[in-house]
């Protein structure tokens, strides 16, 4: 069944994804995506990395995108899990797992759940790097990412 | 009453994370909820300044300039998201 | 490192991430797709399922398409693991990992992967139903999927 | 001598697994081979008829009809390919 989570502590992706098919024989496709903290942005390395966000906005935007996706895609479930305080280099930051029947449908509705998300849910990192701290910038590719899923009728 | 909360690198600047305000005369929509709050002056100008890139929420939902605030409402300001 | 396997035993698709993963601070981004047995083929109720493939030309064909995926995308690794023998419901047929450091790159290659794989990889696939066994008919939608990615030099 | 091989549903058809083949007089290519298969008869014919769609691997990699076949040769034959 679908699920939305925002939490301090590490996930299993692996339970999540056992969770997100389990006793559903219709599921013929899990496309995931796991989104992990790199050691280097623009250029710099990067020690540790602090995921800021708005509760409350947050679990309801993630809940809205995967709304959209659903009503645009036929899916057997989906599955958010995004991590929020002090994150180091390689560690998962989201995990994004859309199940259905066929594999058009997860690899399209996976791709634009993580699209949204980047652009709607109320995230924000700051890096912390040898100078200093930083926020991190919205990046453009992100916006164009989004563009090419068009409208949705909500602001 | 609205209830006004800021995230990010916007709270940062403006040294606040939240406060409680009435409603200021004139003010309907995001819009101008913004221009009042710009009205105060230092920081507030600098970081709502109309060349930034802020978003607002209403009520826990993403809004546009023209989108009404009203008495009760929650409203909140940040910089562009950069979860995920 | 990229990794191409077929094997009789179930895979942990856990494990496989993580090994594709280990000491990679560039990656940003896993792709996944996980295949599943399904309990309905056109309408009818599939008790199991048993793969045949072509051993040596399988593990050379999988190789191909990965290194055709690196040819046309920046990535950091790519991991296919592919099961033979006789399956039931809900069991992982085949999963396709793809890391990348931006999230763009490792979502066409894992969906370049599985789209050739399903048209160009010698596996066979034979279900049992009440009424019988059948060999399952290739289906007309995966040689379009495999056709929006353009003709490669080889036949 | 070349090697051949069948697969899957083509397999079951022919009754055969695998054999070893002098190259038939006129064999040039995949094309003449397997119109030399078909010239057995029986589920020969039909199996390997021109109508069907027969995918044919030359040394385990995918071949045309064009493509060459020669003394030393391993040539797959087998159906559509369903995996994944």
């Amino acid at each position: 069944m679908d699920e939305v989570r925002v939490q301090q502590e590490p996930f299993d992706a692996a339970a999540e994804i056992a969770a997100l098919r389990a006793g559903n024989p219709r599921i013929g496709a899990v496309v995931s995506f796991l989104g992990l903290m790199r050691d280097l942005n623009e250029g710099e390395p990067v020690a540790t990395m602090t995921l800021e966000h708005y509760p409350g906005m947050t679990e309801r935007s993630l809940e809205a995108i995967v709304a959209e996706a659903r009503a645009r895609w036929d899916l057997e479930g989906v599955r958010v899990v995004h991590r929020v305080g002090t994150l180091r280099p390689e560690e998962p930051i989201v995990l994004v797992a859309v199940a259905s029947r066929h594999r058009g449908e997860a690899f399209r509705a996976c791709e634009f759940v993580i699209d949204w998300l980047k652009t709607r849910a109320p995230f924000w990192k700051k890096e912390t790097t040898a100078t200093g701290d930083r926020w991190v910038a919205h990046r453009a590719a992100d916006a164009e990412a989004e563009a090419r899923w068009g409208i949705d009728p909500r602001p | 009453m609205i209830r006004l909360r800021y995230f990010a690198s916007l709270r940062e600047r403006l040294g606040v994370d939240e406060e409680s305000l009435a409603l200021p005369p004139g003010v309907a929509d995001v819009a101008t909820l913004r221009s009042a709050l710009r009205e105060r002056g230092g920081a507030w100008a600098e970081a709502l300044a109309e060349t930034r890139p802020v978003l607002c929420a209403v009520n826990q939902a993403m809004a546009r300039p023209g989108d009404a605030v009203a008495d009760g409402d929650e409203v909140a300001f940040f910089p562009p998201v950069t979860g995920g």
